[in-house]
């Protein structure tokens, strides 16, 4: 029963979507699977919640049980209901409730949310610079090609590295981008591409046949 | 500006210089930080799933076009809760099969057919051609670091002998593209800082005169 | 929609799909059956395991923890899953020698996995004693507050080897750098190509992408795992074959109707 | 060093000639060759945490499209921004050239799981889409009167900072046909190459600098231009720190910890 009746479902829905790729969509096997497609959106949608409520009850249970840093949990909590109770309330009681432009949700996410997520990625421009000097080191053959590679790159994709290699002897700009980007390492990228491929239909038929479990968790 | 432009200004600096601050030492003011910006992140799903899924895609459709069926994923969705309950966590794995089981019909064809079959035959390239040495050069290139690749991950024999040599050259191959991955990352990372940048002096250094 | 016959709703100009979808299933499946059956495949050694083995050793002479990340990803991704199986011998190791072992995880479900796959390793390597449930814990569910706080315990503990098997997105190289910083050996394993170059150059070893999934197959004989890692390698080699063939009738002139077979609609 | 590098070009800009990379050409291309007023999708596959890279790219795009007269659906795959900005940017320049929401250009907004959007789309857009971003229903939007799905959509600029970009190759173009032009970020660039060249790709925007590249062929110089500056400076200061690193290196001769790779 735990095990059988999520195996059959994921079998019936999996088989269903590979057989009707071979039909035209007007087919009844064609209508069949568009309606789990959009079944998909919707439990796909219910799965983003839950991540909510598990934030929700560690925050919780943080501040209640008084753990380290409970102080914090509390402006998490806060932040989590001023976003999320207004948004959810109908636009017609206020211009401030709903989703639209002038709405608090809105207002939280173009002038809070946004520019804190973009912040939180631009950090990371500091530890490529570090990560350059200590780490990028020619240890080997195969790390110096990387290192070559990595810095003729770097230079052809600034205006005023390019203006450089312009300076030395034939177009390297153009040799980079048909030879390097074009050449080697769309090649490499493509074997990555049909290897990982193979890789996730093999994971995907394991899963329609019920072979692969390790998503359901043990017991 | 007009007070309210300035205030979201300063607003905006004053967050993205607490986070900024991690960089020299973790300290309370990024931590404060830190903390709103998990609880916003969270609490931006509820307003949006509310609305375009279980308003828009689930309400409306039953209650107005009379699409009962609809009730099925309904349940299904609220089943994936039982996540939170030890006794009954088991329940959940019918909504995570059905994810689980449309994916993945979706993915073995589109993955098969969308990926392998047309990047195979946009490989097989004619080594003679009369569009002169550059063309042949990189065809050469392409067709040599697509087999080396696929055959650096095969791991069905010893790299040995002329398996052994392929997947030498493979590896080179691999170095150099990672390598253009390198050099390109470096540019997305600081176009990113050079985003804060831009709005710590066009708008907030800007807003001080 | 009704008057539309079975025999007309098939989409013939989709058969180059059908067999390939039929060889590909064959394979994976066959496969899988003989190494369900026991049958020996055989798999190369991956460089790298060596490489694991060793500063695991490491970090037993030097008395100091061992940190184990599993990526950041849920558990329904293949990498985890691969991530998770190597934990397991890594756990196996520091049982043996009494390491101390560390593993920061970002979801609930990889955490019970995590728990309960190093509970097993120890139990095995005759240590149930040195089974600590603190070794496996969640940290926090956003990805940069996850890096924060495993950049902390770096600098903080200095773990003599860090080890990375996983999904690893953005924070690849903060995590490197920092335990580069800290001083540990590490060794990284992904199949994220755009995060393989910073694991290369501040790593001491890495596996990349596939080596990642061979390692885990490798190391824990599942035979699922080993039988669709056989499976794929198969098609591989047809795949580089029908590659060559084709290029060599394009070359001759010939190819047309060869490659024109493989035009997807 | 690398806050400095980045904050002097904008005290004393500095302006160098950006060159356009053959697949930024193919992008302008293939959209200047689209007839007026054809329907295109415009897709916010991008997270704010790299709008400087890809909001250029968008708003650019938008330009072009308009210009042309194109009529433009707007859609996303991201759960966390996805839809505000797609609203946010189209509101901002519609008022440029004119343009009615409903008729000339509409926001279908987010909607989840994205495998089942792609692919549910190729049949009907409006079984996944029921309503706009803020509810209306398709049927009270003229615009998608006569859109049904794909086939009537003539060109998909997809915008993305993730793996988003590889399911519209490998199920809405390889199952449908609609051409694809793609703005991605500077990491996942490399990778897309390979989609350029068996031609799933009609096109390929590369990061900050394929933005500029861009904003130049359309003719709107834009914030990725400006930003070229900051960048070549700090190129140049990671390379030379990446050769002082590899001077000490051989300098000190120490081989770190012995093991390769």
């Amino acid at each position: 029963m735990r095990t059988t009746v999520p195996v059959i479902v994921a079998f019936l829905s999996g088989i269903i979507l590979v057989v009707s790729f071979f039909f035209q969509e007007t087919s009844f096997i064609g209508g069949l699977s568009q309606e789990l497609k959009v079944w998909l959106t919707i439990v796909g949608g219910f799965t983003l919640l839950l991540g909510v409520v598990s934030i929700t009850r560690v925050n919780f249970s943080g501040v209640v049980r008084r753990r380290p840093g409970w102080g914090y949990k509390i402006l998490t909590l806060i932040s989590i209901f001023a976003m999320a109770i207004p948004s959810i309330l109908p636009t017609s009681w206020s211009p401030l409730f709903g989703r639209n432009a002038g709405s608090i949700y809105d207002w939280l996410f173009v002038n809070l949310d946004s520019p804190m997520m973009a912040t939180m990625f631009a950090t990371l421009a500091f530890y490529i610079a570090s990560a350059a000097y200590r780490a990028f080191r020619a240890r080997s053959a195969e790390s110096t090609i990387l290192l070559i590679t990595a810095t003729v790159v770097m230079l052809w994709r600034v205006p005023m590295g390019e203006a450089l290699l312009n300076m030395l002897p034939g177009d390297i700009p153009s040799f980079l981008n048909t030879y390097v980007m074009g050449g080697a390492n769309m090649a490499v990228q493509r074997g990555i591409i049909i290897g990982a491929a193979l890789g996730a239909a093999s994971m995907s038929l394991r899963i329609i046949l019920g072979i692969e479990r390790t998503y359901m968790g043990k017991g | 500006m007009t007070g309210i432009e300035i205030f979201q200004t300063w607003l905006i600096a004053f967050f993205t210089l607490a986070l900024f601050s991690f960089l020299y030492k973790d300290n309370p003011v990024y931590k404060i930080a830190e903390h709103i910006f998990a609880g916003l992140s969270a609490g931006y799903y509820v307003g949006l799933i509310w609305d375009t899924v279980i308003i828009q895609q689930l309400w409306t459709p039953m209650t107005v076009d009379g699409r009962w069926w609809l009730i099925v994923p309904g349940v299904m969705g609220f089943l994936m809760f039982t996540r939170f309950w030890k006794k009954i966590t088991w329940v959940s794995r019918i909504p995570l099969a059905f994810v689980m089981g449309v994916t993945a019909g979706i993915f073995l064809i589109s993955q098969l057919h969308g990926l392998v079959l047309p990047q195979m035959r946009d490989t097989m390239l004619p080594l003679w051609n009369t569009q002169g040495y550059g063309q042949l050069f990189l065809t050469i290139i392409i067709v040599v670091g697509v087999i080396s690749t696929l055959i650096y991950f095969y791991f069905s024999k010893e790299h040995t002998g002329a398996l052994g040599v392929t997947a030498k050259v493979g590896i080179w191959f691999i170095m150099i593209s990672f390598g253009a991955h390198f050099g390109y990352t470096v540019m997305g990372r600081v176009s990113l800082l050079i985003g804060r940048v831009q709005f710590l002096i066009e708008d907030w250094i800007g807003s001080f005169t | 929609m009704a008057q539309e016959a079975g025999g007309q709703a098939f989409r013939a100009d989709r058969l180059n799909a059908v067999v390939l979808l039929v060889i590909f299933s064959g394979a994976v499946l066959l496969y899988t059956h003989w190494a369900k059956k026991g049958k020996p495949l055989f798999l190369r050694k991956i460089p790298g395991l060596d490489a694991v083995e060793e500063a695991v050793g490491r970090a037993t002479e030097m008395g100091r923890p061992v940190l184990f990340v599993p990526g950041i990803a849920e558990l329904d991704e293949i990498e985890t899953i691969a991530g998770i199986s190597i934990l397991g011998r890594v756990a196996k190791i520091t049982a043996e020698y009494g390491t101390p072992l560390r593993v920061p995880v970002r979801y609930p479900l990889v955490l019970a996995a995590g728990q309960e796959v190093v509970q097993q390793a120890y139990i095995e390597a005759g240590n149930p004693d040195g089974y600590d449930e603190d070794m496996v814990r969640y940290v926090a569910g956003e990805q940069f507050a996850f890096t924060a706080n495993v950049n902390g315990y770096m600098m903080r503990e200095r773990p003599a080897t860090n080890i990375y098997m996983g999904a690893f997105f953005a924070e690849s190289l903060l995590l490197a750098e920092t335990g580069n910083a800290a001083g540990s050996i590490q060794i990284a394993g992904t199949a994220r190509p755009e995060q393989l170059p910073f694991f290369i150059a501040a790593c001491d070893y890495t596996l990349m992408g596939e080596e990642l999934y061979a390692a885990s197959a490798y190391l824990s004989h599942e035979p699922v795992m080993l039988g669709g890692l056989k499976g794929q390698d198969f098609v591989k080699m047809l795949i580089a074959i029908a590659i060559i063939i084709g290029v060599i009738l394009v070359t001759l002139n010939m190819g047309d109707t060869y490659s024109n077979w493989f035009i997807q609609t | 060093m690398v806050g400095l590098a980045v904050v002097i070009p904008f005290i004393f800009p500095a302006d160098f000639p950006i060159s356009t990379t053959p697949e930024a050409q193919m992008v302008f291309d293939s959209v200047e060759a689209l007839p007026d007023s054809s329907i295109v999708m415009l897709v916010f596959d991008y997270y704010p945490s790299t709008i400087a890279e890809c909001e250029p790219m968008a708003r650019t795009a938008l330009h072009h499209f308009w210009r042309k007269d194109c009529r433009v659906i707007t859609l996303s795959n991201i759960p966390l921004g996805g839809p505000s900005m797609a609203e946010n940017v189209t509101r901002e320049i519609a008022p440029e050239y004119d343009k009615q929401y409903g008729i000339d250009y509409v926001n279908l907004g987010y909607k989840a799981n994205y495998v089942a959007v792609l692919a549910g789309m190729g049949n009907s857009i409006e079984s996944i889409f029921p309503t706009d971003n803020s509810g209306t229903p398709l049927s009270e939007i003229p615009l998608m009167d006569s859109v049904v799905n794909y086939e009537q959509v003539s060109f998909i600029f997809e915008v993305a900072d993730n793996a988003t970009a590889d399911y519209w190759v490998s199920i809405v173009n390889a199952q449908y046909g609609v051409p694809i032009a793609c703005g991605v970020t500077a990491v996942s660039a490399p990778k897309y190459y390979a989609f350029v060249a068996s031609g799933q790709f009609v096109g390929l925007l590369g990061g900050m600098k394929g933005a500029a590249e861009y904003e130049q062929l359309v003719g709107k110089r834009g914030k990725a231009v400006v930003g070229m500056g900051a960048q070549s400076l700090v190129h140049l200061l990671i390379i030379s720190l990446v050769l002082i690193g590899n001077i000490g290196y051989f300098v000190t001769g120490k081989a770190r910890k012995g093991m390769s790779r």
